[in-house]
């Protein structure tokens, strides 16, 4: 497949800390619409390829190609999300001091520039994805609620709601149901199969639960670099996989 | 949309301050011109000139209170922008005196005279003009901030590093000004003054015309500050200040927020300078120095940090405490005020105005009910 | 045993826990499961001393503790692994597993082989900062630097959360070894329903800031548990 | 109203609390002493205190509200010229009076103000001419803080010394910021000037706080006075009594006053301060000496004039002669500056000055120099009918150039 | 040191010359009385007339002018050395030294010698001194002759010159010949030799002389003159270089130590600490009153007051940070702001307090006779003082590193900071520790204040001088890095010493801080920056 077809072109990406090399000519594709789960043992260095597409971290070397045509090397992080590449961290962050409505507000999708949020009043439009999102969280009753006031796992689901409202072309989920009930990790598969085809999306996990509930094409990453990729099943089968990974 | 905008930021807390802004604007007045100076009601020149200063640091406290209580921006050189915008109306009212000066020189300020200048240097043309002056007073302040705050920013430089920074860039500042080559008159700054816009700057009605004028630029500074603050972009400050980066990932801009508030705030320092130097006859480097500038961070802190109106109110407690202290305790009032700062920290910790909010707190009220996990019922 | 007796807690006016009793006797795991917010890292937090109760009392080996400092709990032999891992970001690996030795003799002031065994990841990186490791090696680091302290009551929040399949595995069974080897208590709280089942004597299950059921693993019935988990 | 109000407006905190706080408590002692002799028109003296704490705004503030608010009948105040300048505005629209003790750079007068420190003509030239005569000096360091005070000084001193032949060479000029604090290469580059063969002396206008580690460096680095002297004109005995002065003896200053005078005036007023003090290493100084003048100047004015009336008492305090510590009378000028002797001293291993040098008579304060183009031409005479603080001589009429 | 020699020659001419010492007597009388004459241009005039005798005899009496022991008894006008001795004067004869009565305190007047006679007298000396038995005390009489420059010594020191064994004293006395030739009408191959003895010694002196004789005298002096003075000024210009960089390591020194205190309490723990500076204040107050106690009680050991000061200011200061810790700070945790408002307050109450305690002005710290004086190493003028500054600002440094980085106390204030809940969590005993930590961190700024004593005004102010500086270097070097704090103090001393020859002291404070801004600018962290997650989570 040629660059152009892709939504997000990763080519060479190496990464490397005081010599150690997170990322180690790291390639792989993305085309529109595809959902891809990316496992691999801790260390392997799936938030650092999250880091780098996103700008936080300055790749080495390599290509970033978003849509064919971007580079995304080049860019600062709020470019690259403007572009359409929303992302989850691994820890969840959301903004303390504000309600867990504003959070939503801040993220939802609209003109960034100062001038345009100086003068923005939420549109019924805006107040509908809203309330729609803190439904599929079930944040709803604590719109009100400080976001520093959740709980761990409240904290996840409001970021996963804050990458919703965005409504991002490339979603980037980093370990999204960590700290969640099995019930509200099969939700979140679902969630994340509803927003897939329209949207591309990459999710890594360690819950091999839902990477199969998923049932997508899975990456799997060790030193920096893909040691596999194929079908869960596929890649559960692999011995090297199952040594590095899955254990016995 | 405008007026929408403006209207964003009227709560409770800002008609109570507005109102009490409105009352000041109009009982001042009375009772400094309209009552026998023997009165049980009247105001000497003395308490308007007083109340005078304390609402210019009041503004200057407001500037202060956007950037750092919700950018998050420790601004330890305000007082740099206070000055210059100080500087910027001292020099028309330097401009003002014309040939009444000891050497009678029309055109050179005294210290000129005295220190061998023959001409006039070319940043000082312009300034005999009011109107030249108030846009000095808002572009020079405004200006140097966004050249700093651009580079600044751009580099991200946050937290102590910035702070640190921004002190540096006052000293230098002050130092600069200290130079008698600067032309800004040295360590004496620039004083003596005689008249502005035509009115006899001793006169009492041109005093108290200030005090009006102050208090107008207060409440248009806290309308404008509150509006912002209460907009999505005030939100977009507060996640800035609370998370930076995570707000980069949204797709925001920063460094254009937080250049927006600092230019904004640096303007509303200018213009408190500017009304301060009327006011209080002098301008000098030593407004300048970073003791200037903490303590105006003192103010805000005192009041309430990041509510705007705790730092007018805690501008004008503290420095009626230092006036009031100086003479009352002139031996001791450092321990006074010092220990009024340590015992705000200790039980204030929001502030004067973080009291209420704390008080509510611990009494568990209605409001307090609503977020108890009963409500957190499963879909 | 540790013996937790009607403990009430509040943020500010929040109560987030109503009246909880829990035991977690040694030589066993207790298993604490409940949905997001429920309150089960504020029961740990408690118990830990991190937070203050506003009512009830918690006994550990037959004192009362409810009033102990964190580090006093720490020195009777609580140890602690917090959800979000809380790793000294700047201290280095090895660092972050000295400051187990605090509660420690100095004679006994040494990291126990089977950190190392467990987490061998650990070993090759110690002197790397513990805030620059992946989520996941964090969470070992935690947990490692725990046993460091030789704990008699250990007091683990979520300590799957973030980490490989294959390291888990080796959890379940330090966790089970741990038990086996006595003189321990271990309560943990767990959302990996699976991985708690395998490896708990006695359950405990929250809703909204209360235990709702609670008994040893033969008296549970799973599908009753499995009812305060689903959304 | 059964006491006469005194305002003391001196820095009692903040930088300038170092030179400040003695000076209020001399004003205090002053005032304790004339209650004791029954106070002044059959009242008693009562001080008002405040702390401008060295802020200049605020000694404005502080001065507007002693006048106002406590309607004292003077003020004894202010020791930097930035602190003058900032209250000048306010004595003047209030009428009232202010004692102004410290010298400084003149080019001032005011109807108002009351000038009882030294003139530059009445310190600083005196020196040159002293190291010129008595040390034949050739070359010149003026080194200064960064100020009006020490620039305009060094701005007359430079015309003085180029009037009298000395060359652009054999002149340099430095500045430091206010509390400088590592004099090192600055002490080696007077050093270095100083070798180049011809007599040289330095001649100090530092400022304070930035003394002491500049006489210890001078100190450290071996400059002695028989070498290069350094002459100051605001280091005085309370300055010295933080240095250690065995290696500074013979460095010189000028003053109109020392404590090591010998006269028995001095011997009284010494030994009143220590006991009002409590305490027998509190040494005198200048400015207070500048006080103790001012406060029985005016004293004797408002016996004079019968009243506290700010009019009256400005008319008579012109010509008002009171005893000095150093054994003359000296007299208010009509233009409000005052006839003092010029002293020269050198520093002594105790921390005291010897005089070494003494004009013969009263030196006449001059504010307006006469060695800056601007100000020759100018004189001040604040009696009926001049009444002018700034009369052009040339022009024949009041207000600088005589517009 | 004079004294002692003083003495030492009295006995020495008193040993070997007792006969022809009455004869003396006679000659010097009238010229010693003339001393006494009145203003100083005629004791300038007799002290002359003193030294042209040649006379040995006439030291003692120079040397007790110069000690200010020489005074008039009053009846007769006699020229007598008179002693302090209970509450009157023990008379003796400036020349014989024989004591001679008593007299009341004011039968006897001073005779007052100021600049000028000082010079003379040291010139006196020189020309007088030249044969004296103390290799020291000739090398002091060539060095005044070099600088009297007084043909009149000429003689003398050719005299001295063919006795004199000491090489050091040769060479000194050669040059002080040289410079004396120089000045006067000698013939040029005399003129050319005294040129290359000074080109040798190539000092500034040297250059000043060198300088003098380019300017005048025939062709052939020129000539070499000129070349002597560029070989000189390159050679100066080198050690200039040197200079500045040593200026730049010792202002850097006293930066690091005001600073590493900081680098604990701000660094380390989080706190702005505003009161930073008073704790240092409060560490020269220590050394004040330690020095106060020797004054009183054990004078002779004066030189050991610093010595002491160190353990004491370190303890006063320490002390002062736990209680401030205790009372206040450890309500501050997690709230590092709020510190700023705290801490402000305490410094200006801690000012204020010590103002009301000590007064406002000055406090007199003395240097230990080690700490003062200077020594040359080739062009470079070293001064003790500095010298043991930069010694004791490593030391501490080292101390701390060591500290920080190699013991569990270290280790748990390092955790502590971090993260406090944890830290308890794991049974550190966090309240101690911070206590402690901000403990040492002000008592290192006691340790500092010591230093400062030696170099600046001991006053309430001392502080306030030194905290925005402290701030400046540990934000430059990067906030909690240690070698950051050493290496910014270091680079700021060096970069303001090489900018000030240039742009002046003020102009030149001017340029540091807008170095340091645009600094951060490249380094937003400072110039040892940590890197990495462990960061920014
Ligand atoms: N700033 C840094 N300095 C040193 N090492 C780093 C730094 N950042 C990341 N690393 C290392 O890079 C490797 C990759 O980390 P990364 O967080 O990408 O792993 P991961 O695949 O997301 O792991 P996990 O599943 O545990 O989250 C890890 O070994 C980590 O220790
Ligand atoms: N610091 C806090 N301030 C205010 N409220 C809090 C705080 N921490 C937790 N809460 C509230 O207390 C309740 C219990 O939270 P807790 O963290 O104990 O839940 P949890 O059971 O551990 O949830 P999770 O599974 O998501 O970790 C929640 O409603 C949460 O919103
Ligand atoms: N007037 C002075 N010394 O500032
Ligand atoms: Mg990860
Ligand atoms: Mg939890």
């Amino acid at each position: 497949m040629s660059a152009e077809d892709t939504l997000l072109y990763l080519d060479g990406v190496s990464v490397s800390f005081d010599g150690f090399r997170a990322l180690n000519s790291l390639s792989l594709l993305i085309e529109p619409g595809e959902m891809r789960a990316i496992i691999g043992p801790n260390g392997a260095g799936k938030t650092t390829m999250m880091d780098v597409i996103t700008g936080k971290t300055r790749p080495d070397t390599g290509t970033i190609l978003f849509e064919g045509k971007t580079d995304l090397t080049a860019m600062r992080e709020a470019g690259i999300a403007n572009l359409g590449i929303g992302r989850k961290f691994q820890r969840p962050t959301v903004f303390e001091n504000h309600t867990v409505w504003d959070n939503l507000e801040l993220a939802l999708k609209a003109p960034r520039r100062p001038l345009k949020t100086l003068t923005y009043a939420v549109s019924r439009d805006d107040r509908v994805r809203i309330e729609e999102i803190l439904d599929i969280t079930r944040l709803s009753p604590k719109r009100e609620r400080q976001a520093g006031s959740l709980s761990h796992g409240e904290k996840q689901w409001l970021e996963i709601g804050m990458l919703l409202a965005q409504d991002p072309k490339l979603l980037l989920v980093d370990e999204p149901v960590a700290g969640m009930t099995d019930a509200e990790t099969e939700q979140t598969a679902r969630l994340l199969k509803d927003i897939a085809g329209k949207h591309s999306v990459i999710v890594v996990e360690h819950d091999m639960v839902f990477v199969r509930e998923l049932g997508v094409k899975v990456t799997v990453l060790h030193e920096g670099s893909v040691l596999a990729e194929g079908s869960l099943d596929a890649v559960s089968a692999n011995q090297q996989v199952i040594d590095v990974y899955l254990g016995r | 949309m405008l007026t929408r905008f403006l209207l964003l930021g009227l709560d409770k807390k800002a008609g109570v301050l507005l109102a009490v802004l409105a009352l000041l604007a109009v009982a001042v007045p009375v009772m400094a011109l309209g009552t026998a100076p023997d009165s049980a009601w009247h105001l000497s020149t003395h308490t308007v000139a007083l109340l005078g200063k304390y609402l210019c640091f009041a503004l200057l406290a407001l500037a202060l209170d956007l950037v750092w209580g919700y950018v998050g921006i420790l601004s330890l050189g305000h007082a740099a922008f206070f000055t210059l915008g100080g500087y910027a109306m001292g020099m028309y009212l330097m401009r003002q005196i014309g040939p009444r000066g000891v050497y009678g020189n029309p055109i050179l300020p005294d210290f000129m005279v005295f220190l061998n200048w023959k001409e006039l240097p070319w940043y000082w043309h312009g300034f005999d003009q009011f109107w030249f002056a108030a846009i000095m007073v808002v572009l020079v302040p405004g200006a140097l901030a966004f050249a700093f705050g651009w580079f600044a920013f751009r580099s991200r430089v946050t937290g102590v590093y910035l702070s640190i920074i921004t002190q540096a860039l006052t000293f230098a500042l002050m130092l600069a000004f200290f130079r008698n080559d600067m032309g800004f008159g040295g360590n004496n700054g620039l004083t003596d003054f005689k008249e502005i816009l035509g009115f006899d700057i001793q006169a009492a009605s041109t005093r108290v015309g200030l005090f009006v004028a102050t208090v107008v630029a207060l409440a248009i500074g806290y309308v404008l500050a509150s509006s912002i603050v209460a907009s999505k972009l005030g939100k977009v400050l507060v996640a800035v200040r609370d998370a930076e980066s995570r707000v980069r990932f949204l797709g925001y801009e920063t460094e254009r927020y937080k250049l927006f508030a600092w230019t904004l705030s640096a303007c509303m320092a200018g213009v408190a300078g500017a009304l301060y130097v009327p006011q209080v006859g002098i301008i000098n480097p030593s407004e300048f120095s970073p003791a200037s500038s903490i303590e105006a961070v003192i103010w805000v802190a005192v009041g309430g940090r990041g509510t705007l109106a705790g730092a007018i109110l805690g501008a004008v407690l503290v420095n009626f405490g230092k006036s009031y202290f100086t003479a009352a305790l002139p031996e001791l009032w450092l321990f006074a005020l010092g220990g009024l700062f340590v015992l705000v920290t200790l039980f204030l910790p929001k502030g004067i105005l973080g009291l209420a909010a704390q008080l509510r707190q611990r009494l568990p009220s209605r409001g307090a009910v609503a977020a108890k996990p009963a409500d957190q019922k499963g879909v | 045993m540790l013996d937790v007796r009607s403990v009430d807690l509040h943020y500010g006016a929040a109560q987030a826990l109503r009246g909880v009793s829990l035991t977690a006797e040694v030589g066993k795991v207790t298993c604490l499961l409940g949905r997001n917010g429920v309150g089960k890292s504020s029961l740990l937090r408690a118990i830990v001393g991190l937070k203050p109760v506003s009512g009830g009392a918690i006994t550990w080996d037959g004192g009362d503790i409810t009033k102990l400092a964190p580090y006093e709990r720490a020195r009777r032999g609580i140890a602690y692994v917090p959800q979000g891992r809380e790793i000294f970001p700047l201290l280095t690996v090895r660092e972050n597993l000295l400051t187990g030795y605090a509660p420690l003799k100095r004679a006994d002031r040494s990291i126990p082989d089977e950190v190392f065994e467990l987490f061998p990841v650990l070993k090759s990186m110690l002197d790397r900062r513990g805030g620059d490791l992946s989520g996941g090696q964090q969470q070992q680091l935690a947990i490692g630097r725990a046993l460091v302290t030789r704990p008699k009551l250990l007091v683990l929040d979520e300590p799957t959360e973030g980490i490989q399949p294959s390291i888990i595995k080796d959890i379940g069974r330090a966790i089970s070894y741990l038990r086996d080897k006595g003189g321990m208590a271990i309560l943990l709280v767990e959302q990996y329903f699976e991985f708690a089942r395998d490896l708990a004597d006695d359950w405990a299950v929250m809703e909204r800031g209360e235990v709702m059921l609670a008994g040893s693993r033969d008296g549970l019935v799973e599908s009753e548990v499995r009812r305060y988990l689903t959304v | 109203q059964d006491t006469i109000k005194v305002g003391i407006l001196h820095s009692l905190s903040g930088t300038m609390a170092i030179s400040e706080t003695t000076l209020k408590d001399v004003m205090l002692m002053l005032i304790e002493e004339q209650n004791k002799k029954g106070g002044v028109l059959g009242k008693k003296l009562e001080p008002v205190v405040v702390d401008p704490a060295s802020n200049w705004p605020l000694f404005a503030e502080k001065a507007r509200e002693l006048i106002t608010k406590d309607k004292v009948a003077a003020v004894f105040g202010c020791w930097t010229s930035v602190s003058r300048k900032s209250v000048l505005p306010v004595f003047e629209e209030l009428n009232g009076l202010l004692f102004y003790p410290v010298q400084y750079e003149g080019e001032e007068s005011s109807r108002n103000v009351f000038y009882t420190g030294a003139a530059p003509n009445q310190q600083a030239i005196p020196a040159v001419d002293y190291l010129l005569e008595k040390e034949s000096v050739k070359r010149w360091v003026l080194a200064g803080t960064d100020y009006v005070y020490p620039r305009t000084t060094n701005k007359i001193l430079e015309a003085y010394l180029k009037s009298k032949g000395v060359k652009d060479e054999d002149i340099k000029i430095n500045y430091t910021p206010f509390g400088h604090s590592d004099w090192q290469n600055i002490v080696a580059d007077i050093k270095k000037f100083g070798s180049a063969g011809k007599k040289t002396a330095v001649v100090s206008t530092i400022n304070g706080d930035a003394n002491v580690p500049f006489y210890k460096e001078l100190g450290n680095q071996g400059i002695k006075a028989q070498d290069i002297p350094v002459v100051a004109f605001s280091v005085g005995e309370e300055e010295l009594a933080g240095i250690d002065t065995k290696p500074l003896v013979g460095h010189l200053a000028a003053w109109n006053y020392f404590q090591s005078v010998d006269t028995p005036e001095n011997a009284d007023f010494i030994k009143k301060w220590k006991a009002f003090t409590k305490n027998d290493k509190r040494v005198t100084n200048d400015p207070m000496e500048a006080h103790y003048i001012g406060f029985n100047m005016w004293v004797k004015a408002v016996e004079k004039a019968g009243t506290t009336d700010s009019n009256a008492v400005i008319d008579s305090l012109v010509g008002v002669a009171v005893p000095n510590l150093t054994g003359g009378y000296s007299a208010m000028l009509p233009n409000h500056h005052i006839t003092k002797p010029v002293l020269i001293g050198e520093v002594q291993e105790n921390g005291q000055f010897e005089t070494v040098s003494k004009t013969p008579g009263l030196v006449v304060g001059d504010e307006w120099s006469d060695y800056l183009a601007d100000s020759k031409d100018l004189i001040s005479d604040w009696r009926a009918p001049m009444s002018c603080g700034n009369f052009n001589v040339k022009t024949g009429k009041c207000g600088g150039k005589g517009s | 040191m004079h004294r002692a020699f003083c003495w030492l020659l009295a006995a020495f001419l008193a040993l070997a010359a007792p006969a022809y010492a009455a004869e003396m007597d006679a000659r010097l009388e009238p010229l010693v009385r003339g001393l006494g004459a009145g203003s100083y241009a005629d004791t300038e005039k007799a002290l002359a007339k003193l030294a042209e005798t040649g006379d040995p005899a006439a030291v003692p009496v120079i040397e007790a002018l110069q000690a200010g022991d020489l005074h008039v008894r009053k009846p007769d006008g006699a020229v007598v050395v008179a002693k302090r001795s209970g509450n009157g004067y023990a008379l003796t004869d400036p020349v014989t030294g024989a004591p001679i009565g008593e007299a009341d305190r004011n039968a006897v007047e001073k005779i007052k010698v100021n600049n000028a006679l000082r010079r003379s007298m040291s010139a006196a000396l020189g020309a007088l001194t030249l044969m004296s038995p103390n290799a020291g005390t000739r090398w002091q009489a060539a060095e005044a002759v070099f600088k009297s420059r007084d043909a009149n010594a000429l003689d003398a020191l050719n005299a001295a010159l063919a006795k004199e064994t000491d090489e050091g004293v040769k060479r000194a006395m050669t040059q002080a010949r040289a410079s004396v030739l120089l000045g006067s009408s000698a013939p040029d191959d005399d003129k050319l030799a005294a040129i290359e003895v000074l080109k040798d010694r190539g000092d500034q002196d040297a250059l000043a002389l060198l300088n003098g004789a380019a300017s005048g005298g025939s062709d052939a002096v020129k000539a070499a003159a000129e070349k002597a003075v560029a070989a000189v000024e390159n050679r100066l210009a080198l050690w200039g270089a040197a200079q500045n960089l040593w200026y730049g390591l010792s202002l850097g020194s006293v930066l690091l130590l005001a600073a590493i205190g900081l680098a604990v309490t701000f660094g380390v723990m989080g706190v702005i600490n505003m009161a930073h500076g008073e704790m240092v204040m409060i560490g020269a107050y220590a050394t004040f009153l330690v020095q106060e106690a020797f004054r009183a009680w054990a004078p002779g050991l004066f030189d050991l007051s610093i010595l002491v000061a160190l353990p004491v200011a370190f303890l006063v200061s320490g002390a002062v940070g736990v209680v401030i810790e205790r009372s206040v700070i450890r309500w501050l945790y997690g709230r590092p702001l709020e510190t700023l408002l705290a801490t402000w307050g305490l410094s200006l109450a801690l000012q204020q307090a010590v103002r009301s305690l000590f007064g406002p002005t000055n406090r007199e710290v003395g240097a230990p006779s080690w700490m003062s004086g200077a020594f040359q190493v080739g062009g470079l003028t070293i001064t003790y003082g500095r010298l043991w500054i930069v010694v004791f600002a490593f030391l501490v440094f080292a101390a701390l590193l060591v500290a920080l980085r190699k013991t569990w106390f270290g280790l748990s204030i390092r955790a502590v900071t971090q993260n406090r809940n944890m830290a308890s969590a794991m049974g550190i005993r966090t309240a101690r520790v911070d206590a402690l930590t901000f403990g040492l961190g002000s008592g290192i700024a006691g340790l500092a204040g010591v230093a400062l004593s030696q170099i600046d005004n001991v006053s309430p102010n001392l502080g306030q001088g030194y905290i925005i500086d402290s701030f400046m270097v540990v934000v430059f070097g990067g906030v909690g890095n240690l070698w950051g704090t050493l290496v910014g103090a270091l680079a700021l001393g060096s970069v303001n010493k090489f900018l000030e020859p240039y742009a002046g002291a003020v102009l030149g404070k001017i340029l540091v801080l807008i170095f340091i801004i645009l600094f951060i600018q490249r380094r937003p962290r400072g110039l040892f920056a940590l890197k990495g997650r462990a960061v920014e989570a």
